[in-house]
């Protein structure tokens, strides 16, 4: 993808340098003697798992935390950043994952945001900020409305305001921290284009990610992160993905899901023109129609926003249907309410594992009684059963592997891979019949990662139905024995997984029609 | 309804939107001239007294407004309100000068904001426990170190804007008040512009709905947070001194007698917009004067019926036109940088 | 407990709930203490003596049989608002209202009271309580759906509502409900008859005793059933309570009226116990002592129970640090503010005497604020 | 550990001089013994300066005290009315001889402490006798009447034909009776008047304290061309007399007390104040219990109208004598205030 076939020359002026960065949380040393340089015009690859240090390095060059230890030199001058207003003065942009934009302002108002051009009394010329935001899109090629309200703009287009925010401070090292997350692999493309006209015209731009293929097309230059220290900076050229991915975790990955073929039965779940709304009334699932049976796995691929949130909430009861049926086996369960269907053997994994799959201040053990807690033997007559909720604690936290202190512990303080086995341990630790998981992976660090895959495909083997819903192409195609790819709300093709090639799945998950 | 976000262009959708709201409002004047044509002096003393009562219901509700938009829960409009009121009491006591009281009074609300402030900012305190330190506080000191029998110099009488206050009826509504009211309506619609339109409320909004993205250009969130809350506080001082130096002179033991709650309540039902919560303290005030009217016009009911008059009609119009509301995002949570 | 549990392991065990307890008493401990002495400088600052007032407040509170009794009965209504208060935070509701609910018990409980001749007592003040505690959670039932089914605020709900209690009590009191024995010309109701009356047992109110009773009920409910489950997730993550098959609607509702069955309670001991019968201006202000209670407790039901004492004894002992010493009560609110302060703010407290806690008890209540 | 060591101590030293700290040295002579008055007071819920009843009572009571040469004479306040019987019981324990308890609400707390305490004398403020008990003596006013003297004033100053009452609330008998015979007063001089009268909408915690409220309504009523103010309900009447203060040509009474001395703000208009003379009301029960005449039942106390200070020379001469007239009126029956209590 990348014009340049040799990586750019080392020789180019250095305008950010990092030199024994370290930084220590409580209980975890996150960053370990950091060093790292960056050229002027460089996509800069820093690779590395969930909890490598990643985030923290560049939450400290953006001015986020100060080091414990370490200095920064940008462009040749010793610099000390107490905080992001300190960085952006010198040129360094961020765009965080989680975007850090307001939802309820407009896009102008986002990228002014700090560093509004005002009038006498403090007054904000919104129309010249509209134009200025105009003007940015136009030269860097990012198409974007400047009245639009952030909360009603799709996530590549948030990115794209994230970005121009960047630009609007007139960065010239501009640090993106995991932008491909929640693009489809053709928006990506467009972003990586984007990436190489800005540094055409002099930008300089680290790239996080954990994703080896794109580093590979994009990067001139890789640094890799484990446990906080820079285990080792290579070339595109001179690497492979398995090479990377063993610098990466520092032991030799199964990048492939070892599964057998699938023994699909009868259906366990049907599903015809569903037609549900989202919050602002619109409709967001038009005539959504699927089936899914026992002992298969049924993948929806899909960019986020494009009704997958709103399809799997009305498929387990937490929104209502506006139009459409739900089947699942025998019963109709288009109107029934979360308790009724998950009595009916259906296990889900949310999408936001803090939002809806746990209660953070609980304990881990209250945690994993969620929705069985008025079962026996964890109730009796409406009264609770500590030994027993503490009994299945301890037991699920064994067998699902689960780091925790203790079954005691809060939920809300362990790491994202180990809330998301919680999650799982409860849901698969029970009679199931269909299983829905919605982007179970999303991230948590590779070891989880393996965990949870091996999980959802013991469950396939035991003839559990499975519905995956997911945005990562890679998840998908490795454990899909089906794949449904999803647009605009509805099921454009569902293909067999020998036919799902990375290109054509893309193609769909981008809305252009095959045939 | 879309008064909480940035004023859009108002277009006939804005109208069909809040149809409510607009109907309402064409039979609240349309009520209005009627009720003048039949008697004018009721109306214009109802009126009045409509302005007077919900004076000290706005300047709170802008003091708990100013908080929550910048992500600080405040229950503590109360006590500030009472710290105001008695500071600006004794400081008319003993220096005998009106507006040295008055911005006494503001200058005391200004220091239990900076309390609130501390508590909910730097200690990171529960803010709803942080408010209701302030409550008991004010309670206690105010209690404990009134002393009866002062006199003060007199209070603030109301003087006339020239030939606006010629107009009918809305000459002597509006323009014939003392200073203090005078001050709260200008404070709702500079309170309006600034939060709306200028870089110090874009920054404030942002603090109270997402902190971490202010932070993250630049915005420091503390200092953000300081300065509304107390600049609330000052509000509320306000709102205190317009009880002692403006509505009745002296001061009382108690005397806010939960207006700043009613202020809370009036933050929520004007969706933490300023114009909002002016309507409806304006609704607020109405229903008292009425409820006094209806007295006055000898209507044979206990005055306890007419007395729940006010209250059961905001839960009316709360529960039948207004319903959810939506707060700013942040609020009441202590902003906490990670690693910082 | 596993059978195989060794005697280390039970040692252990017990020196972890020393130390816990230890972490969880220290804090209002010290800031009981730092009330006091910041109470004392205000004090010696106005020209009073702190140690005689302080002494003073103490024998009032504590001296004699019958001031602990009435450190008791100051105590009674204040654990019963506390808990309606604590019961509906976990629920992640603000109600400001405990203060209405609490006067319609008072006045119904006073008129099953005065209204039924002939009942044995042992069914008359039991079916008075709990007809006080029921119209107390029917009145609690109104916010609870106005919320649920229009969205309108509890908060603003709930203020409204008290003053519309107020109201209705003053209107029955010197209305149908007025006691019209000749030469009476007080709004209030008759007395009720003594089969409604609740005794004290010795020095110790029967109230008391069902207050205690009442917050062991709540924590059951709250920490040992399913119901009480169900509470707690909607209060904390009403998405996951949801997303658990929990109808949040209904926990809403039903936790408003069990906060209001709680206050109204407290208003039928007060009318049964106390009073003898509804009075206007008898119960002021006990609602609003309930959030500072709440909160001092932590929203915990056993927490509730120190903390009303604390208020109940500085409020009993206040009339005598008047008599004796000449101080104004009023000086036991800002103690009291200083108290409730030094409690939240444990950050400073635990600085002070070292100890290093976790934040595990960390009080997070405004987070309900937001409603669902 | 060494600061906690240090604040247990400190605990614990605070703990002891509390448990010492009660005990006074012994005097000579003490409450209780033979021959010792002691004079003690409990007030209604509220303050002992609050410019009311409590007020005044507490003044005639070191009046009193000071007459028949007490050896102590103090007061505690109620906060809570559940207290009454507990703070009534503060001065029998310590052996006070005479207890003054203020207000028709302790009535009942009165009773009983009497009943409990037969030695000693309790002059109950506004408490109106059913049934005498010996040892109770309920000092009570014609306050009908002292509002009947303010209504005829009123109505007789009044320009516009429209005079108005701000009171506490309706459901203290006292107030009630103040407003009737006001408006019977009003109306005996000319039966054509417009009388505003409102009651405070609140509970009785905030009806006497929210000045307010007193103030908002009587510029409602100004504003509507009442030109005489007759306030009447503890702070809330009193910020109705400051806020008719501001008006030019309106004049204000006050009640309870004089009110010339106690707000001063209002001097500009307040002509007088329909009082009931509380202190030597007490003075006089305090000398019958010195004296062993005692009286049980109830005592009516002089009620009337206060003078007019500064304003004397602006009532008219013909206004003053019927005033005179009236008040001889009501003293042999002759004139009835028409106010009938339940």
């Amino acid at each position: 993808m990348s014009d340049r076939l040799s990586p750019i020359a080392d020789d180019a002026p250095i305008v950010l340098e990092a030199k024994g960065i370290t930084k220590q949380f409580p209980g975890v040393l996150a960053n370990d003697q950091v060093d790292l340089v960056l050229h002027r015009g460089e996509i800069l690859a820093m690779l590395g798992e969930n909890g490598a240090g990643k985030s923290t390095l560049m939450s400290i060059l953006s001015g986020l935390y100060t080091p414990d230890a370490g200095e920064i030199w940008i462009k040749g001058e010793h610099v000390t950043l107490h905080s992001p207003g300190d960085a952006i003065i010198r040129g360094v942009g961020m765009v965080y994952q989680h975007f850090q934009l307001v939802p309820v302002m407009t896009v102008a108002e986002n990228v002014i945001l700090g560093a509004e051009v005002v009038k006498a009394g403090g007054y904000i010329d919104i129309r010249e900020a509209n134009r200025r935001v105009r003007e940015l899109s136009k030269q860097y090629g990012l198409e974007i409305d400047p009245t639009a309200v952030i909360e009603d703009l799709p996530v590549g287009l948030q990115q794209r305001v994230e970005i121009i925010k960047a630009l609007y401070r007139q960065a010239d090292i501009l640090i993106l921290d995991e932008p491909t997350a929640v693009l489809t692999p053709q928006e990506s493309n467009e972003l990586f284009q984007i990436m190489h006209q800005l540094t055409a015209q002099g930008v300089s731009i680290i790239f996080i990610t954990h994703k080896l293929k794109e580093v590979l097309t994009v990067a001139d230059r890789i640094v890799v992160l484990r446990g906080g220290k820079a285990v080792g900076t290579v070339y595109p050229a001179e690497s492979t993905e398995a090479s990377l991915a063993e610098l990466m975790v520092g032991r030799k990955v199964i990048l492939q899901v070892d599964k057998k073929r699938a023994q699909p039965g009868k259906t366990v779940l049907k599903i015809e023109n569903l037609e549900v709304l989202d919050e602002r009334k619109h409709k967001v699932v038009k005539g959504l129609s699927l089936d899914v049976r026992e002992g298969e796995i049924l993948a929806v691929a899909g960019v986020q926003g494009n009704g997958q949130r709103e399809f799997v909430e009305a498929l387990t009861g937490l929104r209502p249907v506006v139009g459409g049926h739900i089947f699942i086996e025998d019963e109709e369960t288009t109107h029934s309410i979360p308790r009724k269907i998950s009595e009916l053997d259906v296990a889900h994994i949310p999408e936001d594992r803090e939002k809806h799959g746990l209660v953070m201040p609980y304990s881990v053990a209250d945690n994993l009684v969620l929705n069985r807690y008025f079962h026996e033997p964890f109730s009796h007559r409406a009264v609770l059963n500590r030994d027993a909720i503490a009994e299945n604690g301890r037991n699920l936290v064994k067998e699902f592997d689960v780091r925790t202190p203790s079954i005691e512990t809060h939920a809300g303080s362990l790491s994202g891979g180990n809330k998301q086995k919680v999650i799982v341990a409860r849901e698969l630790s029970r009679p199931v019949k269909l299983l829905v998981a919605n982007q179970p992976t999303r991230g948590i660090d590779v070891g989880s990662i393996e965990f949870i895959h091996n999980q959802i495909v013991a469950q396939r083997d035991a003839g559990v139905a499975v519905l995956l819903v997911s945005a990562e192409l890679d998840e998908v195609l490795s454990l899909a024995d089906r794949v449904a790819v999803m647009f605009d709300g509805h099921i454009v093709k569902t293909l067999p997984i020998e036919e799902a090639t990375r290109e054509r799945v893309g193609l769909l998950m981008a809305g252009s029609e095959e045939e | 309804m879309e008064l909480t976000a940035v004023p859009r262009k108002i277009s006939t959708n804005w109208f069909i939107k809040n149809r409510w709201l607009v109907l309402i409002f064409i039979i609240i004047i349309g009520s209005i001239a009627y009720a003048y044509a039949v008697n004018g002096r009721v109306t214009t003393a109802v009126l009045a007294s409509t302005l007077r009562q919900s004076t000290p219901l706005v300047l709170g509700a802008l003091c708990g407004l100013i908080c929550e938009r910048s992500g600080v829960i405040n229950i503590g409009i109360e006590g500030q309100m009472l710290m105001g009121a008695f500071l600006a009491f004794m400081a008319n006591v003993y220096l005998g000068n009106l507006w040295v009281a008055l911005a006494i009074g503001i200058l005391a609300g200004a220091l239990m904001g900076l309390l609130l402030a501390f508590m909910s900012v730097t200690l990171k305190m529960d803010q709803i426990i942080g408010g209701t330190v302030i409550n008991i506080l004010a309670i206690g000191l105010t209690g404990y170190f009134y002393i009866s029998g002062l006199t003060t110099q007199g209070k603030f009488q109301p003087f006339a804007l020239g030939p606006l206050a010629e107009i009918p009826l809305i000459g002597p509504v509006f323009f014939k008040n003392p200073p203090i009211t005078y001050m709260a309506i200008v404070i709702v619609f500079v309170l309006h512009y600034v939060l709306f339109y200028t870089r110090w409320g874009l920054r404030t909004r942002a603090v109270g709905e997402h902190p971490s993205a202010a932070d993250t250009v630049g915005i420091n969130v503390y200092k953000m947070r300081y300065i509304n809350v107390t600049i609330g506080g000052m509000l509320a001082g306000l709102a205190g001194a317009f009880l002692t130096l403006e509505g009745v002179g002296t001061f009382e033991r108690g005397m806010t007698n939960g207006r700043g709650f009613l202020a809370l309540a009036i933050m929520i039902f004007g969706k933490w917009t300023p114009l909002g919560a002016w309507g409806a303290a304006f609704l607020f005030g109405f229903t008292y004067a009425i409820q006094t009217q209806l007295q006055f016009m000898g209507v044979n009911l206990p005055p306890q019926f007419i007395g729940s008059l006010p209250y059961i009609l905001t839960i009316l119009v709360l529960a039948g036109f207004v319903g959810r509301s939506r707060p700013p995002a942040a609020e009441g949570k202590p902003y906490e940088k990670e690693g910082g | 407990m596993a059978t195989d549990t060794t005697s280390n392991e039970t040692v252990n065990r017990t020196a972890r709930y020393l130390r816990k307890a230890w972490q969880g008493i220290s804090v209002p401990l010290v800031a009981v203490l730092l009330g006091l002495i910041i109470g004392a400088l205000l004090l010696l600052v106005s020209g009073a003596q702190p140690l005689s007032a302080y002494g003073a407040l103490f024998e009032g509170a504590f001296g004699t049989p019958a001031a602990i009794q009435r450190t008791l009965e100051k105590a009674t209504p204040l654990i019963f608002a506390g808990l309606a208060v604590a019961f509906a935070f976990k629920a992640g509701l603000f109600n400001i209202g405990a203060q209405g609910q609490l006067l319609i018990g008072a006045v119904v409980a006073a008129y099953v009271g005065f209204s039924i001749q002939g009942l044995p007592a042992i069914i008359h003040a039991p079916l008075a309580l709990l007809i006080g505690g029921l119209a107390g959670a029917l009145y609690g039932f109104i916010p609870g759906a106005l919320k649920t089914y229009t969205g309108a605020h509890e908060v603003i709900t709930t203020i409204m509502l008290n003053y519309v209690a107020i109201n209705i009590t003053d209107y029955l009191a010197d209305g149908p409900w007025k006691d019209m024995t000749p030469g009476n010309i007080v709004a209030r109701t008759p007395k009720i008859f003594p089969s409604a009356v609740l005794p004290s047992l010795g020095n110790i109110p029967t109230g008391f005793i069902l207050a205690l009773l009442a917050a062991v009920v709540a924590w059951w409910i709250l920490y040992r059933t399913t119901l009480g489950y169900e509470i707690r997730t909607v209060g904390l993550n009403s998405s996951a309570a949801q997303y658990a098959g929990i109808r949040v609607a209904k926990i809403v509702i039903l936790s408003m009226m069990i906060s209001g069955f709680l206050a109204g309670m407290g208003g039928a001991v007060e009318t049964q116990g106390i009073n003898g019968r509804f009075q206007p201006g008898f119960n002021t202000g006990i609602g609003f002592d309930g959030i500072t209670i709440a909160l001092l407790g932590k929203t915990n039901p056993f927490g509730v129970i120190p903390a009303a004492l604390l208020l109940g004894a500085m409020r009993a002992g206040s009339s005598k640090m008047q008599f004796s010493a000449g101080v104004a009560p009023e000086i036991t609110d800002v103690i009291t503010a200083v108290i409730l302060f030094f409690v939240a703010a444990d950050i400073i407290v635990k600085t002070l005497i070292r100890q290093r806690g976790t934040d595990d008890d960390k009080v997070t209540l405004s987070t309900g604020w937001s409603g669902h | 550990m060494k600061r906690i060591a240090l604040l247990l101590t400190g605990l614990l030293l605070l703990a002891l001089m509390a448990a010492c700290g009660g005990q006074k040295p012994a005097a000579e002579k003490k409450c209780g013994d033979e021959g010792v008055i002691c004079i003690g007071l409990v007030t209604d819920v509220g303050k002992i300066d609050d410019k009311s009843f409590n007020q005044s009572s507490w003044e005639g009571t070191q009046q009193a005290a000071k007459e028949v040469g007490a050896l102590e004479v103090k007061y505690v306040e109620t906060t809570d009315a559940k207290d009454y019987a507990a703070n009534i019981k503060q001065f029998t324990d310590q052996g006070y001889n005479i207890i003054v308890t203020i207000g028709f609400g302790m009535g009942e707390a009165t009773a009983e402490a009497a009943a409990a305490n037969p030695k000693v004398h309790f002059i109950g403020v506004d408490q109106f006798q059913g049934e005498a008990i010996p040892n109770v003596a309920g000092l009570v006013f014609h306050e009908d009447q002292a509002g009947y003297l303010a209504g005829v004033l009123a109505a007789s100053m009044s320009q516009s034909g429209v005079v108005a009452s701000v009171l506490g609330t309706n459901l203290v008998p006292p107030v009630v009776a103040f407003n009737e015979g006001y408006l019977n007063g009003a109306r005996s001089v000319n039966p054509n008047i417009k009388i505003i009268d409102t009651y405070h909408p609140g509970g009785l915690d905030v009806a006497f304290t929210d000045p307010e409220w007193g103030a908002t309504t009587a510029q409602q009523a100004i504003d509507q061309g009442a030109d005489v103010i007759f306030g009447a309900g503890g702070n809330t009447g009193n910020g109705a007399l400051i806020q008719a203060a501001g008006n030019e040509g309106v004049w204000c009474i006050g009640v309870d007390t004089d009110q010339w001395e106690t707000v001063p703000e209002a001097h500009p208009c307040l002509i007088s104040s329909a009082v009931k003379l509380i202190p030597p009301g007490i003075v006089d029960l305090v000398k019958m219990s010195k004296d062993g005449k005692f009286p049980s039942g109830n005592y009516f106390g002089a009620a009337g109208l206060a003078p007019f200070h500064d304003h004397e020379s602006a009532i008219p001469q013909e206004v003053k004598d019927l005033l005179e007239k009236t008040k001889a009126g009501l003293l042999d029956g002759s004139i009835s205030t028409g106010y009938n209590p339940g």
